[in-house]
């Protein structure tokens, strides 16, 4: 299978970046730590004999039980994870990159937690990133206008959170 | 059928006033106005009325003319010129009044001149009786067109006489005053080639960087340079933030 | 303006100081295809720079997907790309089955590609009539239109719809095809053979539209692929890139056993591939690409979906025919309250105006965990701010009825 | 008609100007109906015309099966519309902007012969009065665009003053050559000289005259901002261009003046090229003296006979057909071809209309020199026997009146009879060949 061979490769060049690889499921993907991200997706980018050139989609999901109850029954404690969806013109191979980060960069002060933007990989990435940094609230570093797309631009809180409350109103309108 | 007759006696004395009322009206109105383009289109008002003048005293063609090229060709031009600069702080002109006093003054002087030069001379005087002064209906454009190509319409009788071999015609000084319009045309041109791409590299203006003729020949190179100029602009902050804080950094994009 | 500093020796001879436009081409704007706010920053007439705003049409159906099973889901994907509802549906059946692991008997895929090539019919009828008004000509609007009337037609008949049909659902779909509708469909087919030649005629080989359309808008493939463009834009740009021969493998059996070509000029010949095999008038072969057209331009655009309208008529033409062929049951949907298993799956299919991805993740629940829809207009959309640079204020109109964005499915 | 309100109304005492003053309202508002109601009718026919193009009917349900009312229906609805006026526009230009655009493009039909004598009034330069009060027609369009304070009708109409500025030039060009074919430029003159076999139009005189013809239609398409051309009101960009701010009753008289003035710009071609009033419907000397020709003037001493009432009913009959079918034309080009950019309209005008024209005219003008064949009799008619045939002012100038012996101002004015002998005698001084003035 061609996909171990790129995770050997992935494994001997960025060592423990990589955390844990999944080739059996629906889609093979490949964990990887926030800071590797950025290398890992250039070098994906860059190797002849697979050459990612286009990113189709950048997903932030939000893993957290609002109820206690529900809350115990699971095993993951509550975070939040990126999944990017990375395919080949070239040579028609699909993969998908997936990387776990805090909720909050600190829970007091509602900080957003961080990861590197790999927006000067694929430029597609800018919209995509603009996207879920305004739906689902994660803050890229190094994204050249990190703005909030679909949303007005003074709206408060991310939507597609698990814990997000529609606001009671906005501009005299009634939300709830 | 003769729709309208014009055999009333002081119908010609009618359409007169009208026509000089409105032009020395509208020229006043120009000099009264702040509003810039309101200037424009008085002036637009009183040269039309001139060339309603000019259709009272029968010369059709030059009324024509006057109509076609005095304010369908230069106020053309003028309200184009005036529209695009009269945007936020240049719409209304004051004038102070040591200004109008100057003008009054030097104006009136030249005005005094005229004046009395147009009731100087002989022929222009009013006829006596306004009754007989009616639209003569001359072909006025034959005569114009034999003086164009040389022959001397007014010295018809006397054959012999060498301006009317056919070398007095006015053809000659015509087409030299064409020609130098030509090239003071084409040097004014020249001058508002659009200056900003050549030096002044600083401005946001200057980031378009694609002026109209260049982009005919757009060839593959330039798309790369596109592409170069749009990933250096990451850096740069958005230049359509309207703030215009931002602007003072823009100078090193 | 506070950037200059008058004792910079360069500004002083500065004499002519245009001073830029910044004017805002939307929301409510004629040739916005919906929604689209294009702030541009003008000098004169040239687009110095432009900006496009979107998300007035956001209504976070992704949230919604989230407290909906995948039945109750099939509705919100009608109402993503509007014009090319039934391929909607079926990329959310696909990613569902796949999940799933469930297959759908052979009727129902001959079905699935029977409609699924309808739609795509209609929906390029729609991109080129309103292309044509974006670039002033009314006429051909309303041959494209009235062409579309009776594919709409034929899908009342199928699922009592005509725009958002929720008709292919998990499963299969929701009700099978009326007797003697493909009898109707092929006589539709064989009088609209010979109506494509007329639409070439009005716009593709009209010389003032070669003029407003060829050259302009070029995007090289480098750029495509970097700016995630799918699709008829991708193809218009070369790259030899179509999801129902290099999709995913549970997508392309879908089209098993069908012959049609992938539309896209292969640069050394500089040629479509023309095997029209009658669907063009007898033996007279396509309009040839105009000398002043760069590959990736607007025409090129243009021109890939004009002839994937051919390829597409002669998919349902074979279809027709499997699908007569084949009996049994064309694939009942799944049950309305279907548990999905644990774990994720993300699936592309080849939607009219590109890569429509759909991504499903789930707990064991009948409710996904997150839904997330990859549109492809919002990528396509992100093309015209480096296209539109330096060009006219009457191409952007162009550029942006090149790329064919419907908002629905960019805003979600 | 003055002196008929005088004798039966207003009496010859000091009331008489009153006389005139009604017969002045009479004939405007006669000038403004023709064209008024020609506009209405050319609206209701684009209507009809679009529908056939686009292969659907057209208004049908409004006045009859053909929906002939339509128009009234629109200029009612268009009426009823509130008029109101952006705050931050400019509003004196805002309001008179229609006004300038209106008059325009009606005043020039002043000039614009109908049939043979059948004219408001005789200019005689009349090509050159038409073509300059075209020209006026930009103001309107420009007050507006400036008027309306959005940036989107000054794009419109800065667009529209370059265009129309720049369509003078081939225009013009293009008017010259029938002006010298006929050596006149009175309207009415062109028109009669082309009478006779359909061969005798202008537009058949020689390759280059039909060339001419060709680039007229499309520089006059252009200078009335129709079809490909229609960059002012371009709704795919600037929304609506000039009139985007205008409703209701200002902005139908933006409607009106833009149908107004193409009807006009299609007259001026049938007068010019396609043989004025002696149309598809045969007209001529024979057929106004088989009813009694004008030359005794039978009835009435001022009033016209009836050969030339019915030839003046003919004539107007031919020259409205023609003008319709070039109106028709131009509303064929406007629903199948899209826009020109504004930087190809200016192209298409520099570096096509205006060579072609000028080619075109040295052509005509090499032809008339050399004496090549030409299809029509043009040669053996003198301009001076075609001066308003059949009109009762035609009579007038047989006896051209004397000057007053007083009247110090008419010293200069040569008598007619002086220019046409001199002009013969001088011609062999000047040996312009071809006797032909």
């Amino acid at each position: 299978m061609s996909e171990i061979a790129l995770v050997t490769q992935l494994k001997d060049k960025f060592g423990d970046g990589i955390v844990t690889v999944q080739l059996d499921a629906i889609d093979a993907w490949v964990e990887v730590t926030a800071p590797a991200l950025l290398g890992v997706c250039e070098f994906l980018r860059d190797v002849e004999d697979y050459h990612f050139d286009m990113c189709n989609c950048i997903t932030a999901i939000d893993y957290l039980h609002t109820d206690p109850k529900k809350a115990e029954k699971v095993d993951w404690a509550p975070h939040m994870e990126l999944v990017y969806h990375l395919s080949s013109v070239a040579t028609k191979l699909t993969l998908v990159i997936k990387v776990k980060i805090p909720r909050w960069k600190d829970e007091a002060t509602q900080q957003l937690p961080e990861i590197p933007s790999v927006a000067s990989v694929w430029t597609t990435a800018i919209w995509h990133e603009r996207e879920v940094y305004d739906l689902s609230g994660v803050n890229f570093i190094g994204h050249p206008e990190l703005k909030r797309i679909l949303c007005p631009d003074d709206w408060e809180g991310h939507p597609l959170r698990k814990d997000y409350e529609m606001p009671l109103e906005y501009h005299g309108m009634r939300g709830r | 059928m003769e729709l309208m007759a014009v055999s009333w006696a002081y119908w010609h004395q009618f359409f007169f006033i009208i026509f000089a009322g409105s032009a020395i009206g509208f020229g006043c109105g120009v000099l009264i106005s702040q509003n810039i383009v309101r200037m424009a289109f008085y002036l637009v008002l009183s040269l039309g009325s001139t060339a309603g003048l000019f259709f009272l005293a029968g010369a059709e063609f030059v009324g024509a003319m006057q109509l076609m090229i005095y304010v369908g060709g230069t106020m053309v031009l003028l309200i184009f010129g005036v529209m695009l600069t009269a945007q936020k702080d240049f719409v209304n002109m004051k004038t102070h009044t040591h200004d109008w006093i100057l003008a009054t003054v030097v104006g009136g002087s030249l005005l005094m001149v005229l004046l009395f030069v147009a009731f100087g001379s002989e022929d222009w005087r009013s006829p006596q009786d306004p009754t007989d002064a009616h639209i003569v209906d001359t072909k006025a454009a034959t005569p114009l067109g034999l003086a164009l190509t040389g022959v001397r319409v007014d010295k018809l009788d006397d054959l012999n006489d060498p301006l009317n071999q056919g070398k007095s015609g006015y053809l000659m000084p015509f087409i030299i005053i064409s020609v130098h319009l030509l090239v003071v045309l084409i040097g004014a041109a020249y001058m508002a080639r659009t200056k900003k791409l050549s030096h002044a590299t600083g401005l946001r203006s200057s980031r378009a960087r694609l002026s109209v003729f260049k982009m005919e020949e757009e060839d593959e190179v330039l798309e790369e340079e596109t592409y170069v100029v749009l990933r250096k602009d990451k850096q740069a902050t958005n230049p359509l933030d309207t703030n215009d804080d931002n602007a003072d950094n823009l100078d090193e994009a | 303006m506070s950037a200059t500093n008058i004792d910079d020796p360069r500004i002083v001879e500065f004499d002519v100081r245009t001073d830029e436009m910044l004017i805002n081409m939307g929301p409510q704007h004629p040739s916005t295809h919906g929604v689209l706010r294009l702030a541009l920053r003008t000098d004169g007439e040239i687009v110095a720079d432009l900006e496009p705003h979107i998300g007035y049409l956001h209504r976070c159906a992704e949230k919604i997907g989230e407290n909906l099973t995948a039945r109750q889901f099939v509705p919100y994907t009608d109402r993503m790309d509007y014009l090319a509802a039934m391929n909607m549906n079926l990329g959310w059946s696909l990613t569902i089955e796949k999940l799933l692991d469930h297959d759908v008997p052979e009727k129902g895929r001959h079905l699935r590609v029977l409609i699924g090539e309808m739609n795509r019919v209609a929906s390029h009828l729609v991109a080129m009539g309103t292309y044509g008004l974006d670039l002033g000509a009314f006429s051909p609007f309303l041959y494209a239109f009235r062409e579309r009337e009776k594919i709409l037609d034929l899908f009342e008949k199928a699922c009592g719809a005509r725009l958002t049909y929720s008709y292919i659902a998990p499963g299969g779909a929701t009700a099978d095809l009326p007797g003697g509708w493909t009898a109707e469909c092929s006589e539709f087919i064989n009088q609209f053979k010979k109506i494509i030649p007329e639409f070439h005629t009005l716009l593709t080989t009209n010389a003032i539209f070669i003029a407003r359309t060829a050259g302009i808008g070029v995007l090289s493939p480098r750029m495509a692929i970097d700016y995630g463009c799918t699709g008829p834009v991708l193809r218009g740009s070369g790259v030899y890139h179509d999801l129902r021969f290099h999709g995913e493998e549970r997508y392309t059996e879908l089209y098993d056993g069908y012959e049609f070509d992938v539309i896209c000029m292969d640069s050394e010949t500089g040629k479509y591939p023309d095997s029209h095999q009658g669907v063009y008038k007898d033996g007279l072969s396509y309009p040839e690409v105009p000398s002043d057209a760069i590959l990736g331009d607007c025409w090129h655009r243009f021109y890939v979906r004009m002839l994937e309208v051919v390829q597409s008529v002669r998919l349902i033409e074979q279809s027709i025919a499997k699908y007569d062929a084949c009996s049994g049951s064309h694939g009942e949907p799944i049950k309305l309250t279907q548990k999905l298993p644990l774990g994720e799956a993300y699936l592309e299919t080849e939607a009219p105006r590109g890569q429509m991805g759909f991504y499903v993740v789930s707990d064991g629940q009948s409710n996904p965990w997150r839904v997330r829809a990859r549109s492809s207009c919002f990528s396509n959309l992100y093309v015209t701010a480096p296209l539109c640079r330096g060009v006219l204020l009457a191409d952007v109109p162009a550029v942006v009825g090149s790329l064919d964005v419907v908002m629905g499915e960019i805003d979600r | 008609m003055a002196e008929f309100f005088n004798e039966y109304i207003f009496g010859n005492g000091p009331w008489s100007w009153l006389g005139y003053v009604v017969a002045a309202l009479i004939a405007c508002i006669l000038v403004i109906h023709v064209v008024a109601v020609g506009a209405m009718g050319f609206i209701w026919l684009e209507r009809k015309v679009a529908g056939r193009i686009q292969d659907r009917l057209g208004p049908t349900r409004v006045g009859g099966k053909f929906g002939w009312l339509q128009t009234l229906a629109d200029g009612i609805k268009l009426i009823a519309k509130e008029d109101f006026t952006p705050d931050v526009a400019d509003r004196f230009l805002f309001k008179i902007a229609p006004y300038v655009a209106f008059a325009a493009s009606f005043s020039a039909f002043i000039a614009l012969p109908f049939a043979d004598g059948v004219v408001a009034n005789h200019v005689n330069t009349a090509v050159f009065f038409v073509l300059a009060v075209l020209g006026l027609e930009v103001f309107g369009v420009i007050l507006a665009g400036y008027g309306s304070g959005s940036k989107w009708s000054l794009f419109g109409a800065m667009r529209e003053a370059a265009q129309v500025v720049s369509y003078e030039v081939p225009l013009g060009m293009c008017v010259v050559v029938p002006v010298f074919l006929c050596g006149t430029m009175n309207l009415t003159t062109i028109g009669n000289m082309q009478e006779g076999f359909i061969t005798n139009w202008l537009v058949f005189n020689d390759p280059f005259t039909f060339v001419i013809a060709m680039v007229y239609f499309t520089c006059a398409t252009a200078s009335v901002n129709r079809a490909p051309f229609d960059l002012a009101e371009a709704e795919s960009e600037l929304v609506a261009g000039f009139h985007t701010e205008y409703s209701g009753l200002r902005w139908s008289l933006f409607f009106m003046a833009e149908y107004g003035s193409m009807f006009l710009v299609s007259g001026l071609a049938v007068i010019l090229f396609f043989g004025g009033s002696n149309g598809p419907i045969p007209v001529g000397d024979w057929l106004a003296n088989l009813l009694g020709g004008v030359k005794e003037g039978s009835i009435g001493a001022n009033l016209p006979s009836l050969g030339a009432i019915t030839v003046g009913v003919i004539g107007v009959a031919n020259f409205i057909l023609k003008g319709v079918i070039g109106v028709i034309v131009m509303i064929w080009i406007r629903w199948t071809f899209p826009r020109l950019r504004i930087d190809q309209v200016m192209s298409m005008c520099l570096k096509y209309c205006v060579p072609i024209a000028a080619f075109g005219f040295i052509g005509a003008v090499g032809w008339e020199v050399l004496d090549l064949p030409t299809p029509n009799n043009l040669d053996e008619k003198s301009r001076y026997e075609y001066h308003e045939k059949w009109s009762h002012e035609y009579l007038e100038t047989q006896q051209q009146t004397k000057p007053a012996a007083n009247d110090r101002h008419a010293r200069q004015a040569v008598p007619t009879e002086a220019i046409i002998t001199t002009v013969a005698v001088s011609q062999n001084a000047v040996e312009v060949n071809g006797g032909k003035q």
